[in-house]
Order: C-alpha cells, then structure tokens, then sequence
C-alpha cells in the first residue's frame, strides 16, 4: 500500500518533470533558439565538472533545507509560504551573533567552531520565533497563514535590509552589506575548492532531513503533527489542541528555515546583505517539498534535482543567449503538474495502465 | 560531457589578447539586472561598442542574485572555452565575492564597477554620482524660478519647489539626493526640495505617484535616481505639464517618448569607462586602465547635458551655473556632501 | 399533475451496487396517490439508495421506474424535478449563507430583465405557502444559519413545492426534530396529502411509521421484505421483518454489583459552535461497574454533553468529577491518560484517519500511553501488534492491519474503533451510538463486549438514539429533552411509550424505578 | 451579536473607521500638515492606485465565492501586464502606437489571461489540482515566463517605453471641484473599474448567475440537486478571475504605466496578493474589495504624502506600510468566513 503510493509519487515526480523540461525545450525551439543545446548545458552546467557540481550541492543544500521547513508545515496541514522570511530572519541572527561575539571570543578555529554553533542556535530560535508568529496569528486571531505568512517575507526582507543599511553598513562602503565574518567562521571545502559549499553544510542539511523524519515518523509529536495534517478532527479526538499544534508546526518549521539561514549566511555569503538579493529559496522549497510528496527524505532528491536546475539555469545563463528566467518558469511547471497527480492518473487509466475504471 | 576539457588544466595564457586573437570579455550584471536602462546597459553599451570597433567576443551574463555572484565569479575565472580575458562585474553587490575571487585567480582580470579592491588584477571603476547630482540640483535650482515652457508643458517661476524620486532609500542613493539638494541651495537658499523613495528599482507606477505628489505640492522639475523605476517619473512630468531630470544617460535620447519632459540628465560615462577598459584589454595596456580610478567632473566623466528638445530654449544662467558650480567643486571650493561611493552616517 | 388513477411512483425491480455492496438487490416499491407511503428498515438497509435512485442521484444498476405511468430515466435530479419528484435530504440541501427566498428559487430563479424577480418570485412562494399552509413567509429574508432545523426543514418542502413537485421523498425527517415539530410535520404531510401530494417517508420509528403511513415498505439487506399496511400491522411485525428475527429484549444478568462514583458532573451548562446553549445544567453520576444510557432525540444536547465530558469541548459553567479528581478544565489527553476511553459518535471524522492504516490508527489517542510510546518515541512494533489483536478479537474485515481505515466498511471501522477503546481497560467509557452502521453479528458482540466490561467494574456512559439499545445495556436510563435530564429511569421498567412521551419533554405523571437522583 | 461578530461583519467600516481615526490623530497630534497631507491629487492617485488591486480582487473573489481559491492571481497579472505591452507593440508594428492599439491590447490581454486560465480551471476543477499550490505554481510560472517572454521580444527583460490610455474628459463635469478631477477627468480604466465594480455586485447579488455562485462555493450540492452544473459555474467564475487579473496587468502596463518592467519581482510587485487581502477584508462583496482596494491605495498614498510633505520615515520602513496594515487587520478583524467548499473538488454523485 505504502510501498505502491511512494512509487506513484516517485514516478509523479519524474514525469513531471519530463514534461515541464520538455515543454522548456519546445519553447526555446519555439522562440528560435536551440533546443538540444539548451537541454545538455543544463545538464552540463549542473553536473559537468566539479566546480559545477559544487554549485549544484551548494544549491541543494539550501533547498534541502528551506524544502524540509516547508514539508514539516504542509504535512502539518499548515501552508507556511514564510520560510523565505524565517530563512531571512535566521540568517540575519547568524551574522549578528557571530559579528557581536567576535570580538569578545578568542579567534582560530575553536572560536570559529564556537562561532558558527551559537550563530546557528540563534538562527533557529530567530526562525522559530518568526514562525510562531503567523501561528499565532493563525491559531488565535485566524488570520489566513498563506497571507500573513506571505505579508512577513515582505516584512522581513525590508526590516533586515533597513537595519543592515542604517546600522551595520561598515563606514566608507555604501553597498547594504554588513561586515565579512571573521577568516576562521568557515565551513572547510574539503574536496570542492568551492569557497561558497561545504560538505559540512550538506551535511548539516542531510542530518537535518533525516532528523525531522525521525521526528514525523517515529515520535508522538511527529504523529500529532501529521495527524493534524490529514485529520484535524480525528487529532483533536486523539488529544490534539489543534490551535497549540499549528502554532508548534509553523515554530519547528521557521527553526528548520533558521537553519537554512545559518547555513546561507556562513557557508554561502560569509557577511550578510539585502534579502531582496537573495535567491527565493523559500519559495522554490514549496516545489522542494511539494515533488517530495512532504516527505523530510524525499526532499533530498528533490532538492538535489532543484538544485542541479537551478546551477544548469546559471550556466545557460551564461553560456547561451536562452534567458535564464526560462528555467524559473519551467520550476513553475513542474510545480504545476505535481498539483495534479490526477492529470497523470486520468492519462494513464486511457492508455490502459492499470487503474480501475469508475 | 567531457568534451569541454575537464578541470585539469588551468594554467592560463595571460599575454593572450594582444592584437592577434579575439579577445574574450564577460559581464556580469547589478542585481537590477540588464534592461534597468542604466549602468547596467551603459556598461553593456561601452562594451558593445568596443565590440564593433575591436574583435571582442562578448558574454552577457544577468545574475541577480548577490549570493550567487562569488559562484558566478568563478565559474567565469574558471572557465576554458572561452578563456575570458577580462571579466567585468556591475555594481558594488560584487566586492565582498570579488575579495576572495581576485585572490584566488589573480590571472584573472577584473573590472569593477562602482567599488574597487586593491589588487593588481582589478580595475575599480568608480563614477562620481554626488558630483553629477550636485550639477542635477544647479540644473533644477536655476531653472526652478525661470520661466520655461515647451510644448504645454511649463514651469512654476514663482514657485520654488523642486523634487528627488529616489529607489531605494539607503547609502548610494542617499547620496543622490544629499548632493542634489547641495546642488539646488547653492543655486538659491530658498528653494524647497521634496523627496520620496520608491522602495524598489522597478515599480513604475510608485514613481510616477510620488512624483505627481511632488508636483502637486508645487514641484516643477523632479530629478530622478530609480533606474527601470524612473521612467514613472517622466510619465508624471507629462502628465502634470512639468519637467524632470534624467539620470546615468541622457535620457532625452534613451527615453525619446520623454524629450518633451525632459530637461536634462545627470549623465556619467560608464559607457566609456568600459570602452576605455576593454581597448586597454585589446591593446595590452593593463596597467593603464587598472587601479581605482575614481571619475568625476574633473574627468569629464560624470556631467549634466542639457535635454535633446528642450536644452536649446534653457537660459543661458543654466549653462553658466552649470559651469562655474563645476569648477567650484573641481577646484575645491565647493565641497559636495557625500561620497562618489555614497553616504556615510 | 396527471389526473389518471396511475400510481405516483411505481418502482419495479430496483438494483443498485456499489462495487460489492448490493445496496438495492430487485426492490419493488409503488407510490399509490396522495398517500404516504413509508419505508422502513435498519442502518445500511438501502433505503437512501433506493430514493436516491428515484431522484435521479445514482444510476440504477437494474430496474424502471414508472412516474404517473410513464417509465421514466432520470439522468440527473433535475430530470427527476421536472417529473415531479422532490427529494427532502437527511441533511439538507441549502445554502447557509443564503436567503429563504433565495434558496427556494435556487436553479429555478424567476427574472426580469436579468434581473431575478424578487417579487414574482414572493408572490410564488407566497402562493405554495398559502395552499399548504406553511407559515415561512415571515423568514423569506432570513438567512437559512438563522434558522431552527425545523423551519429549514419547512424551506426543503417548500423549495420542492414550488418547483413543482407533487411527489415527495423525506428521508428521516423526523430524526433532527423536537416531538413538537415532529407533530407539526405531520400536520404538514396530512395536508399535503389532503390536496393530492404522494409522500415517501423514510424512519427508524417504527410508531411515525404506523401513525401516518398507509402502506409500510420494509427493507432489508437491500432486499424488500414486504409492503404490509400501516393502520392493520404492529410493531412487532416490523420489527421481525426488519432484522429478520423476532427482536429479544431479555434483560442482563448482572454478576457483580455497581462500585464507588466513577464519574460525576454536576449543573453542566454546555454551548454549541455557534455560542447556542445545548446543555443546561445537567446532573449525572455514573458508578463502576454500571452503565448510564441516555436516550434522547438526536440534537437535544448529547454530542455537547458527550464531548465536554472527553474534554473536546469547554464547558461554561459545572463541574466533571472522574474518580475524584475535578477534570473540568483539563485537556482531553489528561482525560485520556486518567482512563476514560470514548467511541465517538463520528467515527469517519474522528474516531479514525481515512488515510491511515490500521496500524497508525491503533495509535490515534494512545500517542503518550506507555507502552506503545515511551520517551516520546513510538515503538512501532508494539503498536502494530497492537492492531492486529483488534482486528482479531473484534473480527474487522478484511482482517490485514496494513489496509486504509477509510477502505473499511463502516461496520468494520465501528469495531476497530469500538476495539481500540476497549483493550486498555480504561475506568470509564464514553460511547456514542457504538453500533452505528454495525451488522447484527457485531452489535451483539459489541454489546457483549460492553455488559463484560462493565461486570468487570467499568464505568460506562452510552449515548444511543436506538432505544431498543439503551433499554437493553443501561442500568439506569435518563432521558434528555433540550439539553436537560427530564427523568431518570430504571429501564426494564418502562415501556418505549413512556420513554417516547420523556423525549417529546413530557414529565412523567410519578417518578419509578428507585433510581438514584 | 457580539462584539466581535459586529466587527467582522462590518470589518470594511471598522478598518476604514480605524485609518481614518488613526490618520486624523496623527495629524492633530503629530501636528502634520493635513491639507497638504490629504490633496485631492493624492486621492485622485489613491483611486488610481486601487483600479489594479480592485480589478484582481473582483476577478479572485468570484473565484472563490464559487469555491475556487485562485491564488495565482499575482502570475496572472504579469501575464497581464507583459500580454498587454506586447499586443501594443506587435499590433502597431512599425507605427507608432496609437489609442485603438491600446485598447486592443488590453483586449488581447483579457482574452489571453482568460485563456490561461481555462488550463488552470480544468486543472483544479477537472483534475482536482490542489488549489494553492497550483495557485503557487502560476505565480512561478508568471515570475518565470513573465521576463522570459519579454526577453523574446525585446532582448531584455522589459518593454520599450509605451504610450498610456488617454484620460477622458466629461465637459463641465470635469469643472466639479474635487469630484471632476477624481471621476470626470481620469482615465478611463478608473471608470471602468467603478463601472465593473457595480456590475460585479449586481450580478452577485441580484441575478440567478450570482446565486449560483454563492451556493456553488457554500454548498454545491444544493446547487447540483437544484439542477445546475457546479462546475460549470466555477469554469465561468475561474475564467472571469483570469480576464479581471489580466485587465489588472494590462491596467499597469499599459493602461496607466507605460510598458512592462520585469525587473525583480516585476512592475505587479506584489498587488496580485494584496487583491487577495482586499476581498477577503471586503468579505467578499464587490464593493467591499473596491473600497479595500482603495484603502490600500490611500494607505500607499499616504505614505507618499508623508515623504512629499517631509516627515519621512526611512523609505524603506514605509514602504512595509501595507503589510503591515494587513497583518494588523487581519489579526484585529480576524475571522474571515471563507465560503465553506473553497479548496474541494466537486464530483457530482451522479454517475
Ligand atoms: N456512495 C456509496 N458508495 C458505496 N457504498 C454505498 C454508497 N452509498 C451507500 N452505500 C452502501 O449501500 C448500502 C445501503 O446504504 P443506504 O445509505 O441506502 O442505507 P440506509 O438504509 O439509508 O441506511 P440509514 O438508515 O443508515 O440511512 C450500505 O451498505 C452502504 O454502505
Ligand atoms: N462513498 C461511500 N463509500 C463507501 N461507503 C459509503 C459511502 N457513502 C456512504 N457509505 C457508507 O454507507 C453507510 C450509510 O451511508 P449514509 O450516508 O446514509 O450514512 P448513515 O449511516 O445514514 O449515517 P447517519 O445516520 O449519520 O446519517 C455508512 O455506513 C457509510 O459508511
Ligand atoms: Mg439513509
Ligand atoms: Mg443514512
């Protein structure tokens, strides 16, 4: 039973994404430019050589992150569009934790490690706190957590941008950047030169997935959350308070995000700076998640298969004159279709694969 | 897949680019991205030209993403077919990732623009946007008690109100409008200069509204710093029957729909920053063009023309405000608030 | 309306299946006109497939039907309308938000220029309100969720008279009433029959039944077993043709007797999700090793007492007492953990995940129970052993832990649910309508399973519409009536008759039974 | 009806009270400049500045009130906007652009819009497509193809500089003071928004169509046994949220903006959400989501105002205004009563 759904979903997932690639390439023929082309740099630019399948890793490692922070809401019956907010507020609690601290902490590695700890800590409290809040709002006031949420990624993008501007900007620059961290706060590259993608990071993201599956799957928290998720009325029935529920979902979810920000501010820019520069990884995770059925280990694929999009979007970007929103665009249809799995269904049963006749 | 070369050999032919082969130029674009219709296509624009006149393959690359830049940096430094022989960056958003990236390929070369770092491989680029503002508010300072009238549209000689649309309100643009207010009271103490911020670089009809506000509130001429954004301003002067300041090009001739609105334009020569920069490539004359070269009246390289329609019918006070405001501050005398790289505080 | 002496209705040889289930297995049904003609038989019987089937909802797998004498296919309820067949649903089909008037024209608006005719269509209503001598023209205005059950039920009537209808289908109608509306509605039917309309009357109460119809149809397993007339037959006879046996109400030997107070409430007043009183001070006690029923027409307050003593409601004022300990304002998972089990009485919604398995089921309450969750982690393994000794004892079909609850059978989802609640000895179990949609077979071994438990020192609180049920499992009866116990009673003492007229709110003339309180 | 039952029925009252209260407190107390403040400019630009919003949210709520959340309002709109600039382009060629070209811009855009959609209708309506995540993905797609396709027409990622619809004067009512300036010498996509917004009110609450919808989104089988397609009547009502988003876009674009930005989030830049917002917070009456509509639009405005009169907040700060005026009222006002079938597919039982 179980076994036949994941196969389905995987199998949702594959075609999909064929078919949103497909379309892609029919409308890169369509608009004059070359379709084959198009096709093998994206796969060349995600996974070519090693510089480029450190991109791609990078790229994953904050999908895999922000996508698992969106799966524990949805699956939670919660839609929580703010983890690009609660990504945002995280990271900018990293780089005031490590910017303050700095100074008064010993320097090398051990304050590095120090460093990067706490800074991580703060992010997930931060996350967290900015997640409770459209809980909140939603288990007391009911307000509509798709727009409050939505409301808060504009909120915090434009808070954190003032304050960096009017407040950690160092003197003699104008870019809305705050200081670079500290030589030693730095995730090591180890076998990627990259300077931006650690295998740490990454593994921090692979703990993390795994982590929150554990959690959904294996503990009674996990079970009152998921229960929620499908029934709230059997989870009520089952000693659920559904009200203190989606306040702790929408608080685990904006903690996972918080460590997506953690991990963005000290393995991938290394200072902190406007959020509107920032890629949406908040909401390429609602993708993530939504492929991954809103399964914590299936967002790994997921986000490994996003990820390597996203870096094969950068290198037709600059290799092919094929404007790179394409590959936005074509992120969006995949979404599309996996909201229709009875698209799929409905095709399948006229082609005769299997599936009853109603 | 392999096809390409792989990634183990990276030894680069630095002294490639002398007048024999083709000479390989990327560029990578602000976060506003290529279409802001301002430094971004101007630097484009400088580097299309040197492609004319010189045999330069061009690559255009529009990242706006700030945490992709240290990615983009090296993926570009690293590449092999093409081996870019200069690769220029847009924006300050670049300098923190060019720090560690001009360390890390030193061979490379860099240009970038608005910032600049100190290696022997970079050239910064820097142009002086508070001087060119400080001329815009001479421009809007003189004209805003003189009488004009072009087309319908007219100015308020009894009024002395002008106004500033600004994107995002932070250090660089701040520094647009400190220096332009500068500019209007050095022309006269009385005059009045309302100032609003869009909040972004692309919504157009936030900028057209805050400068209607500001022509409703007696405002007669509206300098703009909003790159895509700014073309609402222009759209308001026409509606309004006033006129407004265009900024980074002569927007008269950019913008030709607006020449009826447009008076002048705060222009600085990106253009001819990278023109100057990718011949220097082509010529092998690196050191001449790298190092921080900060550009300003002094260099001709920032200015304010005059409107393609309009500039004709302006007073001749405008042209000699212009000029003598202009050897003020390049003599000193005048000091503009601000920096070429923005506001402090 | 045909003036031929033709049936109404003529439904001859009706099948309907639903996959496996024969929900309607050749029935024969005829509607003679301008009477009422009801239609009897237990849960699951196939009587709201069968009029569904007439009104043009399900396709009949077999069968014609014959609307005055005319063999008719309905494709959709609109054909069935435009034959003249209305259907008043169990639940009913009106839009909350919307007006009287609004509802009644619905799909049949009259207009003027695009716009609806509010005043044609006032008149129109007003027409079919004055024949029939329905009193909603004062309501037109009202929105439907202002509305008492009774008066929407009125609009559905009215709505089906207006467009047309002279044949009416009511399904239960009398089940969400007040004794007072049931009256009401029987005044209605007569007149509507008086001025030709022919009624098809769906009820559990076999007395309604006899009181208005003049032909009873009894079905059974979809099959009908008969059409004997209303004024001639007895209960008793009904009661055999609907289960097929003669109906025992033998009494339960009792083996051990009532212990100490087990759970106690005292002046609850209880209010309902739109901030209505539904329970209004309200005193019980139920002892270990008894059972408590309270019998009572759906809606007088059952669900919101039922669910304020789980703690899945707060209540306004009064107290809960379990075995000492005040529990008024704790939550329902202390409620839990202190041992009281509860068989909602909406198994679909709550008492199970459609989409889980019955493993994950077997742990929907028992999340902190011990030992199939310790440390906060689930032992998995505990908990689908767990679930397989319910599927066993309690015999669930298809007898596999890892099906989908929602793929179960309701009866089979009855007894998992009935099952899980019962294994872990809890103190005090509260059961809401606990056969409901449940076979025979299991509703005796339910019932057994309740009388052992209870001998065993149980404490037990059993909400159930069927009266035969509570008669036959409590020691002690109360009778609700608008939120209120109206009596209290020993129930092999009183007969369905005097239970009847406590329902409808009518004291009995002396108090008997000896019963507590 | 308690207190708060009286706040949320008359939310709009409530909420407009409150700004209203909380502007003429702040220029009493504050001392600010209330003539300047409260020009008739400004709100001549306020009504201008709701016309998008209104337009979407009129669109959105028939939608939903059908019972079909359409949450890809935002995506339709850029392709609204983007369609629009692009028809004017194409269709004057090498011409310049004149006043019919526009008006069969915005045309094409409405149709093409309502095109559009009729994918995303069958999606959620025939294949039970979640809702908000195809809703989600439509706002990607927007985001993604929006640019795209002007990239494909103009080599960047925004449109040539377009003309605008013309304003219509009315003789000598446009001499009315204040109420000239506002109704009879204004573009005449303010009219007809007004226009739209009366019709949308009287087609929902006094035709059998409007009937129709409500009970589709509130009960469909009361509207399926009454004899009427369900989903029928969300087809009509999806597709009509499609043509009212593009005519939003197309407003931008080139009804008052002058040709299609790109840029970022592009030139829609959020108004697609904030539709939403308006109709919830005008429960879901036309009027209501026009005079929500135009409270955001005096609430930008007047932050506007604040700049141009010199009491400025960092831009950045003010910018958050609307916001956080939604959260704040959708906290406060709280409980939206969402018609009870939006997000489920309706199957009829009929087979
Ligand atoms: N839509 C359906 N799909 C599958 N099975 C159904 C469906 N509707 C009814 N059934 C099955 O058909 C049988 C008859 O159901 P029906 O609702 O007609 O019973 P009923 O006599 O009206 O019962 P009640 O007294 O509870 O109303 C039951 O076994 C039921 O499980
Ligand atoms: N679509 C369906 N698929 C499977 N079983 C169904 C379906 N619809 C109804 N049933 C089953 O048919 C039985 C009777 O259905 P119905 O809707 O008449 O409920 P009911 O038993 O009458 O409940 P109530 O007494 O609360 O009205 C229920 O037990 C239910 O489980
Ligand atoms: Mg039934
Ligand atoms: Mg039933």
């Amino acid at each position: 039973m179980l076994r036949a759904s994941v196969l389905e979903r995987f199998a949702l997932a594959v075609v999909s994404t064929l078919l949103a690639l497909l379309i892609g390439s029919v409308i890169v023929w369509a608009t004059g430019y070359d379709a084959v082309e198009f096709v093998t740099s994206l796969l060349y630019g995600a996974v070519g050589n090693l510089s480029n399948v450190a991109f791609t890793l990078r790229q994953s490692t904050m999908l895999i992150l922000t996508g698992v922070a969106v799966a524990v809401a949805f699956r939670a019956g919660v839609f929580n569009i703010g983890v690009q907010g609660q990504f945002v507020v995280g990271g900018f609690a990293t780089a005031l934790t490590i910017l303050f601290l700095a100074p008064l902490l010993p320097g090398g590695p051990v304050g590095g490690v120090v460093l990067m700890v706490l800074g991580t800590i703060t992010a997930i409290v931060a996350g967290g706190a900015y997640g409770a809040l459209p809980g909140l709002m939603k288990a007391y006031a009911d307000a509509n957590e798709v727009i409050t949420t939505i409301m808060l990624n504009f909120i915090a993008s434009g808070v954190v941008y003032f304050l960096i501007d009017a407040y950690l900007r160092p003197s003699g620059t104008s870019a809305p950047n705050t200081e670079s961290f500290p030589d030693y706060v730095d995730l090591p590259g180890f076998a990627f030169g990259s300077g931006s993608f650690s295998v740490i990071g990454l593994g921090v993201a692979l703990a993390t997935a795994l982590g929150v599956y554990v959690v959904m799957a294996r503990t009674s928290f996990g079970y009152d959350l998921v229960t929620s998720g499908y029934q709230e009325s059997a989870a009520a029935y089952s000693g659920v308070d559904p009200k203190r529920t989606v306040v702790t979902t929408m608080t685990f979810s904006g903690m996972v995000a918080g460590v997506a920000g953690a991990m963005f501010a000290i393995m991938v820019l290394g200072y902190y700076s406007d959020p509107s520069t920032f890629p949406s990884f908040g909401f390429d995770a609602i993708a993530v998640s939504l492929l991954a059925a809103n399964n914590p280990l299936g967002v790994i694929p997921a986000g490994l298969l996003f990820g390597g999009l996203d870096a094969g979007g950068q290198y037709i970007g600059f290799t092919l004159d094929v404007p790179s929103e394409l590959v936005d665009g074509v992120i969006g249809l995949i979404v599309l279709f996996v909201a229709a799995p009875e698209l799929f269904r409905m095709s399948a049963r006229r082609f005769g694969l299997g599936g009853d006749d109603r | 897949l392999t096809g390409d070369g792989g990634d183990g050999d990276t030894e680069t032919d630095t002294t490639d680019g002398g007048e024999g082969g083709t000479t390989n130029i990327a560029i990578v674009s602000s976060s506003a991205g290529f279409g802001d219709r301002a430094f971004n296509d101007l630097a484009l624009e400088g580097l299309e030209n040197a492609a004319e006149e010189y045999d330069i393959e061009l690559q255009q690359v529009e990242e706006t993403n700030q945490s992709n830049y240290g990615t983009v940096q090296s993926r570009l430094a690293e590449s092999q077919n093409p081996d870019y022989d200069l690769i220029v960056l847009v924006g300050y958003q670049h300098t923190q990732a060019l720090e560690t990236n001009a360390e890390e390929y030193s061979d490379q070369r860099w240009m970038l623009i608005n910032d600049h770092i100190e290696r022997p491989n970079v050239g910064g680029y820097i142009w002086a946007n508070h001087e060119m503002s400080f001329q815009a508010g001479v421009l809007a300072g003189t004209m805003t008690t003189r009488e004009l009238t072009h087309e319908g549209n007219s100015n308020d000689p009894d009024g002395t109100t002008v106004g500033f649309v600004g994107g995002v309100d932070g250090a660089l643009i701040n520094a647009f409008e400190r220096a332009y207010v500068a500019g209007v009271e050095w022309v006269n103490k009385d005059v009045d200069v309302r100032v609003g911020y869009i909040g972004n670089y692309e919504d157009t009809q936030t900028a057209a509204n805050i400068a209607s506000s500001q022509y409703d509130a007696g405002a007669d001429i509206v300098y703009q710093a909003a790159a895509a954004a700014g073309q609402g301003v222009f759209q308001a002067a026409q509606e309004a029957n006033r006129f407004a300041i265009g900024v980074d090009a002569d927007q008269s001739v950019t913008l030709p729909d607006y020449q009826d609105v447009i008076i002048g334009s705060a222009i600085k020569r990106i253009n001819e920053g990278t023109y100057r920069v990718a011949e220097g490539i082509v010529q092998d004359n690196w050191d001449e063009v790298s190092g921080r070269n900060v550009l300003g009246l002094d260099q001709d390289a920032v200015a304010v023309v005059l409107g393609q329609a309009i500039g004709s019918k302006l007073p001749d006070a405008v042209s000699q405000n212009l000029e003598e405001s202009k050897q003020a501050i390049v003599d000193g005398d005048v000091t503009v608030p601000c920096t070429a790289a923005g506001c402090q505080d | 309306m045909s003036g031929s002496g033709a049936p109404a209705v003529e439904l001859d040889a009706i099948t309907k299946r639903f996959g496996d289930v024969i929900a309607n297995d050749g029935v024969d049904l005829t509607l003679e006109r301008g009477t009422v003609h009801a239609l009897v038989g237990e849960n699951g019987a196939g009587k709201t497939t069968l009029m569904s089937v007439l009104y043009g909802l399900y396709e009949p797998d077999g069968g014609t039907i014959c609307v005055d004498g005319q063999p008719r296919t309905f494709d959709s309820p609109r054909d069935a309308i435009d034959a003249g067949v209305g259907m008043i649903h169990q639940h009913f089909q009106l839009v909350d938000t919307m007006t009287v008037l609004q509802n009644v024209v619905l799909g049949h608006e009259p207009t003027d220029n695009g716009l609806v005719d509010q005043d044609s269509a006032r008149a129109a209503i007003d027409e079919v309100c004055s024949t029939y001598g329905f009193d909603i023209d004062k309501h037109l205005d009202t929105r439907i969720e202002d509305l008492g059950v009774g008066v929407q039920q009125r609009v559905e009537i009215v709505k089906s008279l207006y467009r047309g209808a002279d044949t009416l289908i009511l399904d239960e109608p009398t089940a969400v009433l007040t004794p007072q509306e049931v009256d009401e509605l029987f005044d209605v039917m007569a007149e509507l029959t008086d001025r030709g309309q022919s009624l098809i009357f769906i009820t559990h109460k076999l007395d309604e039944a006899m009181a208005v119809a003049d032909d009873i149809t009894v079905l059974r397993d979809g099959e009908s077993v008969g059409t004997v007339d209303g004024a001639s037959t007895s209960e008793q006879e009904l009661a055999r043709m609907m289960v097929g046996r003669d109906v025992l109400f033998e009494g339960q030997e009792r083996t051990t007797e009532p212990g100490s107070v087990t759970l106690d409430v005292a002046d609850l007043r209880v209010q309902d999700d739109r901030g209505l009183e539904q329970v209004s001070g309200i005193d019980l006690s139920v002892r270990s090793g008894e059972v408590l029923g309270i019998a009572g027409v759906d809606g007088n307050g059952q669900a919101e007492l039922v669910e304020a003593i789980t703690g899945l409601r707060p209540v306004e004022s009064g107290t809960v007492t379990f075995e000492g300990r005040d529990i008024t304002e704790t939550s329902r998972r202390d409620r839990i953990e202190a041992g009281i089990a509860y068989i909602p009485e909406d198994r679909q919604s709550e008492g199970l995940v459609q989409e889980y398995d019955l493993v994950r089921n077997a742990l929907l309450g028992n999340q902190t129970i011990e030992p199939f969750v310790e440390n906060g982690f689930v032992d998995w393994d505990r908990v689908r052993e767990h679930a397989a000794e319910i599927v066993a004892e309690y015999d669930v079909q298809p007898p596999h832990v890892e099906a989908d609850a929602g793929s179960l059978s309701g009866g089979n989802q009855q007894k998992f649910v009935v099952g899980r609640e019962l294994r872990h000895d809890p103190d005090l179990v509260v059961a809401s309508h606990p056969t409901r949609g449940v076979d025979i077979g299991s509703i005796e071994f339910i019932h057994g399973r309740l009388h052992e438990m209870r001998d065993e020192g149980m404490a037990i609180l059993l909400v159930s519409s069927k009266l035969d049920e509570v008669q036959k499992l409590s020691d002690r009866l109360a009778v609700i009536h608008e939120g209120e116990f109206v009596d209290v009673v020993d129930p092999d003492a009183v007969t369905e008759g005097e239970l009847g007229l406590l329902m409808a709110g009518r004291e009995r003339a002396a108090a008997d039974g000896g019963v507590e309180r | 009806m308690s207190v708060a039952d009286y706040a949320a029925e008359h939310r709009l009252a409530v909420g407009g009270g409150l700004a209203a209260l909380a502007a003429v407190a702040a220029i009493t107390l504050l001392d600010l400049p209330g003539a300047d403040l409260l020009t008739v400019g400004a709100a001549e630009r306020s009504l201008q500045a709701a016309m998008p919003i209104a337009l979407a949210a009129i669109g959105g709520l028939y939608a939903e009130k059908s019972g079909v959340f359409n949450i890809g309002l935002e995506g339709f709109m850029i392709f609204g906007a983007l369609t629009a600039a692009a028809a004017a382009w194409l269709i004057s060629g090498e011409s310049s652009i004149t006043q019919g070209d526009l008006w069969l811009a915005i045309l094409v855009a409405v149709v093409f819009c309502a095109l559009l959609t009729v994918a995303f209708a069958v999606l959620t309506i025939r294949y039970k497509a979640d809702q908000i995540v195809a809703g989600l993905a439509v706002w990607f797609i927007g985001l993604g193809f929006g640019p795209f396709g002007a990239t494909v027409l103009w080599g960047g990622v925004s449109s040539p500089t377009l003309p605008n619809v013309n304003d219509v004067v009315i003789p000598g009512l446009a001499e009315l003071p204040v109420l000239g300036r506002l109704l009879f010498d204004t573009s005449p996509l303010v009219l007809l928004t007004l226009v739209l917004t009366v019709l949308a009110w009287v087609v929902l609450y006094r035709t059998r169509y409007g009937y129709w919808i409500q009970a589709a989104g509130e009960n469909p089988e009361a509207l399926d046994t009454a004899g009427v397609d369900v989903n029928r009547v969300r087809y009509a009502t999806v597709i009509f949220s499609g043509a009212m988003a593009g005519l939003a876009g197309a407003t931008l674009s080139v009804g008052i903006g002058s040709g299609f930005t790109g840029t970022g989030v592009t030139m829609v830049d959020g108004r697609g959400w904030i539709a939403i917002v308006a109709y919830l917070f005008g429960n879901y009456n036309p009027i209501g989501a026009f005079l929500a509509s135009l409270l955001f639009g005096a609430m930008d405005m007047l932050q506007i105002q604040l700049q141009t009169v010199g009491i400025s907040l960092p831009g950045s700060i003010t910018g958050l205004f609307p916001y956080v005026a939604v959260l704040v009222v959708l906290t406060l006002v709280g409980y939206t009563r969402v018609p009870a079938a939006v997000g489920e597919a309706y199957e009829t039982e009929s087979e």
